[in-house]
């Protein structure tokens, strides 16, 4: 079965299992137990202009099904980032998408201006997650103003495809996926972590050292699907869906949901090699479902998937 | 390289209360450096890192001796001979081998005694006379592998919190002492952080290495998701830079670390 | 120990730990496998002024150490509740909460007065949850100054102590809480359940009746921790935990997020007996980790307990 | 009274590919009425409700017939005799006893057949010249429990999709045949809603009572969480009132059901 996926601006990815950002370092770390050349793609940890040095440890906490993160976005900064890794990158086939990552809408125009100049890098995937620090605090991706203004500045920067990836911590995660596209988004990618706590009894604080956390895993996969489904039936660019998968029926429901292709994060600390499996077995689980091919699957449990013009 | 596969458990020892020490048949693990760890796979969402306790290069065989401190442990501590672990390892920065002309001290504390035990298995013959041990738990049956040790010909110092075997109290006397005694000396530790950070302090003096093995919770275990990270030189505007335990570490020089 | 709980307007809890609503019907329903009698209190499944029909089945699907469900808040109406169950109600002796609900301002208010007037009702919990059918169905929860009114309007007709239960699916939930207590709330209760959706392959359909459905279980503590913990920082009444409780460490995670009772819900389903099993559990749970009464563990994660008045 | 415990497996017994048949020792599990059911403790989230395929009274044993369709009744299938399951039950409204005076036509569905076999079982002897069995199945491995029903001296008609036993197609036929010619007769039937649907309109002209027995995903089981819900009498305004398959149900008269 034919698992190409065609996305805008010409990225085409082998297939629509990706690494998602953050779980997969900048690419060699993982290079010893997944051919990368396997993979849909690769979204490389958040990079911003200059080095961010992250929380303070500990940073990660298991829940039922899930796991707390607090890393802070801790990276070397872009040209740490070309330096030491794009090279390694350039001796793999696969799609890379860059995750960047600022603290005011100048940082990410910045680090998009200049990894644009990479031919290596395929796309960009905007992570509004970040703090504006500039307007208070705030998260961009919390503000369907911000978010537009980021997106426009990234826009303006760019001819790469590029996706925005939506927080599910508000109320309707589609007002902003609405506002990145109309600033110019190719697609979007949903959903990044849900912000949680853990305690730590014995400290008698808050476990993690970041005092919140970002949820993923397996724990958040109704409430990523709901938002994949609730923008793939509003917004007319292709989705890219995660939170929790850690099967081909996993990436099923996200498809039929309405993602086009899926990125795949926290299970790859517990099983490396699961993310090859998937892709593995992913046309037999089409199969069993009755879809001859992927693009049959996309949407397939969306309201008007005729209307939305998916077949 | 590092792997990731199944090894088979060939014996369950129980060297403690709470404890056990699965030895495992895996060629792979055997080529470790005392130091190193490896993840294995848990019913949780999370791998755990366990150091090895031995490293049985001939044989093809290493051991993992585990405390049982929550619910990945337990698991660990059910296991039977005969069943497979989904390991992956050998992982991160070990231990580098001793100084050969410099007299030699090995700190170890609860469950950071196996990789030290580790280091005196593969490097100690050589250093009969000049090496020495000291060996700290919070009380007697959490005092593991000292009987080990004297199977090496090393009689190690004890202490225990509550005095219920050696010294009471901590490690440290016994680690001033020797560093008085030794200023040319070298020093391999693992346990909590409070004792290495104490460790660091009473060796700051020594002319030799002083090689620290550190823990922090981890989530890849091989470099990626810089969830390990403890504080290290330099110390910049914002603090302490971070470095990963599971692949700058888990030992550092103490030049090295921030505590 | 001493495990009494006592809460704003005389309200007393012989025990901290109670049935969350929606979970534990009406009372009668459990009283085959679980003593009433020995529970802190019981939250009544949310109650209208008229009976309401529910959603379409099926209204349950099992996630990843999760439950959704899309009850749609079926109920007889307050008549019939009053007739019905409020006799049963009368032969036990725990806390009972009225959980109440609405879909104007008005019928919130219409359901408070009337319940107010019955003495075996000891308080109320108003659950916001529900779409404001004359504003455009924005859910009463999501909107600071819609539930600022529906509050007003409960507290103007009665005295009896009331709690609203806040919504996990806003940016920050502490927002209405504040929004709630100014408005004369003696107590905040969180989480309700997160939205979430599962796909039926076979059906090729959102896998609920209702399309989407409340993610509550396991899978959604750390989010719930999170904010019990936020709310507590912020609101001097007192919060009552809840979301995923399965033991009584979880139970002391809630608390010591700054929660002075908790409530438990889906774990009820696979383990009638679990809420006693936790009662009997909490006071080692609470010396092990070093805490002399449950007093002393309420809020003791928070960054400025004293500060806050807890001690 | 309902009861939530343990309950011991005698026997396990595989009639059938991907179905298994869990015979387990429980005086108050063999007290229920056919159609009632159990809801079984599995490492999911929720329980699992299953019927009694066979009530043995005297022996105070209990079957629970099994198929293999996910991952709680896979975690079933794996049992053993000599383990435990964790039961709540018996639960819901069972089968009413049939009027003595009426012919009987009992309907079975894939795992809708054990409980209609435990109410043949359990009421047949009585019945033996005017009770007749029609059974449907998918293929033929899922046409389960033939064989006991002939042991109770009956001889099912049979009705496969494919044909590859009995009839080729649904049991409806058979169903509208016995209607014809027994307008006074009473009928049970369990199975997937939409042959208790086509049930309900074959049988509507019938004077006996029609009990079906349905099937909804559950919550608790017990009547408390209003998860389980069917349409039913009477329609409003908004349409059906919903109720309980667990509580209510499963057995619904069909003048209480709406389909
Ligand atoms: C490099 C390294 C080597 C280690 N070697 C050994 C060893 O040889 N023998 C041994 O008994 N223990 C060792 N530990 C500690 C061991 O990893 C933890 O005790 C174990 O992970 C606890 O898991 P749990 O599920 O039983 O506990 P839980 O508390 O239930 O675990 C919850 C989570 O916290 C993590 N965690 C808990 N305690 C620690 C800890 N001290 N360090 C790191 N993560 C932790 C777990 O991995 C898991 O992700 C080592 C730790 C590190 C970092
Ligand atoms: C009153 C009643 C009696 C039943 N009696 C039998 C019986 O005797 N033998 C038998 O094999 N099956 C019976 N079933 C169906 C049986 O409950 C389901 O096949 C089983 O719950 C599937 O669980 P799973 O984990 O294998 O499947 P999964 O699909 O993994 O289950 C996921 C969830 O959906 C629920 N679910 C899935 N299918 C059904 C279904 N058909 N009905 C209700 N819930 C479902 C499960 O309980 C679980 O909560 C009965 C159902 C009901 C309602
Ligand atoms: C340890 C960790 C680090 C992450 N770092 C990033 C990041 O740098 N940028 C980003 O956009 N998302 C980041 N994420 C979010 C993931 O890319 C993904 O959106 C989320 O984890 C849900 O997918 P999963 O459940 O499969 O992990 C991180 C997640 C984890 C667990
Ligand atoms: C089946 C079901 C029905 C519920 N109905 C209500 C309700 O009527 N009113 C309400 O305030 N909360 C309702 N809830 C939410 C619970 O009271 C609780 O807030 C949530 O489930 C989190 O707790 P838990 O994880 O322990 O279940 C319901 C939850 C479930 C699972
Ligand atoms: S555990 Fe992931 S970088 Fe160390
Ligand atoms: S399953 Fe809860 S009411 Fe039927």
């Amino acid at each position: 079965m034919d698992l190409t996926v065609r996305l805008p601006r010409g990225l085409v990815l082998k297939n629509p299992v990706m690494a998602a950002s953050g779980t997969f370092g900048f690419g060699p770390e993982y290079a010893a137990y997944v051919d990368l050349n396997r993979l849909g793609g690769v979204s490389v940890k958040g990079i911003s202009p200059e080095p961010w040095r992250g929380n303070p440890p500990p940073r990660v906490w298991e829940t039922p099904a899930g796991l707390l993160n607090s890393i802070g976005l801790q990276n070397p900064g872009m040209d740490v980032f070309l330096q030491e890794d794009v090279p390694f990158l350039r001796t793999v086939d696969t799609a890379v998408i860059a995750n960047i990552i600022g603290h005011t809408v100048e940082e990410y125009a910045r680090v998009a201006a200049r990894l644009s100049q990479e031919p290596r890098i395929d796309a960009f995937e905007v992570n509004i997650s970040c703090p504006n620090i500039k307007e208070g605090g705030i998260t961009f991706g919390h503000d369907p103003d911000q978010a537009f203004r980021v997106m426009q500045a990234v826009r303006a920067v760019t001819e790469k495809p590029v996706m925005v990836k939506i927080s599910p911590n508000t109320a309707e995660p589609w007002v902003v996926a609405e506002a990145v596209v109309a600033a110019g988004a190719d697609m979007i990618s949903a959903i990044n972590t849900l912000v949680g706590m853990a305690i730590d009894f014995k400290a008698r604080r808050p476990a993690l050292g970041g005092r919140t956390g970002g949820l993923s895993g397996p724990a958040v996969k109704p409430v990523a699907v709901r938002i994949v489904y609730e923008i793939a039936s509003r917004v007319q660019v292709p989705v890219i869906g995660m939170g929790g998968i850690e099967s081909a029926e996993d990436v099923l429901e996200f498809l039929m949901a309405g993602a086009q292709a899926v990125m795949v994060g926290t299970i790859t600390f517990q099983h490396p090699e699961r993310m090859l499996e998937i892709i593995d077995a992913l046309p037999k689980v089409l199969q069993t479902y009755g879809f001859a091919s992927l693009r049959e699957a996309v949407g397939a449990a969306l309201p008007s998937r005729k209307e939305n013009g998916w077949t | 390289m590092a792997h990731a596969f199944k090894v088979r458990i060939e014996e369950v020892r129980v060297p403690a209360p709470d404890h056990v020490e699965l030895i495992v048949q895996s060629p792979e693990l055997a080529e470790a450096l005392p130091g190193q760890f490896c993840h294995v796979l848990t019913p949780g969402m999370l791998r755990r890192p366990i150091s090895f306790s031995r490293l049985e290069r001939s044989g093809g065989r290493a051991g993992l001796l585990v405390q049982v401190v929550g619910s990945g442990t337990r698991w660990m501590a059910e296991r039977q001979a005969g069943e497979c672990l989904d390991v992956l390892g050998p992982l991160g920065r070990g231990f580098e081998a001793p100084a050969a002309d410099r007299p030699w001290l090995l700190v170890g504390g609860g469950v950071g005694i196996p990789p030290v035990f580790a280091a005196a298995e593969t490097w100690g013959g050589a250093f009969a006379p000049s090496l020495h041990v000291v060996l700290g738990a919070r009380f007697k049956d959490y005092l593991i592998m000292a009987e080990d040790f004297r199977t090496l010909g090393i009689e190690p110092v004890l202490a225990t919190d509550d005095g219920s075997v050696g010294h009471r109290g901590t490690v440290i006397p016994a680690v001033e002492d020797w560093v008085a005694q030794h200023p040319d000396g070298q020093v391999m530790a693992c346990g909590p952080t409070p004792m290495l950070a104490a460790v660091s302090r009473a060796a700051a003096s020594l002319t030799g290495a002083v090689q620290l093995a550190l823990e922090q919770r981890m989530g890849c275990g091989i470099g990626a998701c810089l969830a390990c990270v403890v504080p290290a030189e330099p110390i910049g505007a914002e603090g302490p830079r971070y470095r990963r335990v599971c692949t700058d570490g888990p030992v550092f020089r103490r030049e090295e670390l921030v505590f």
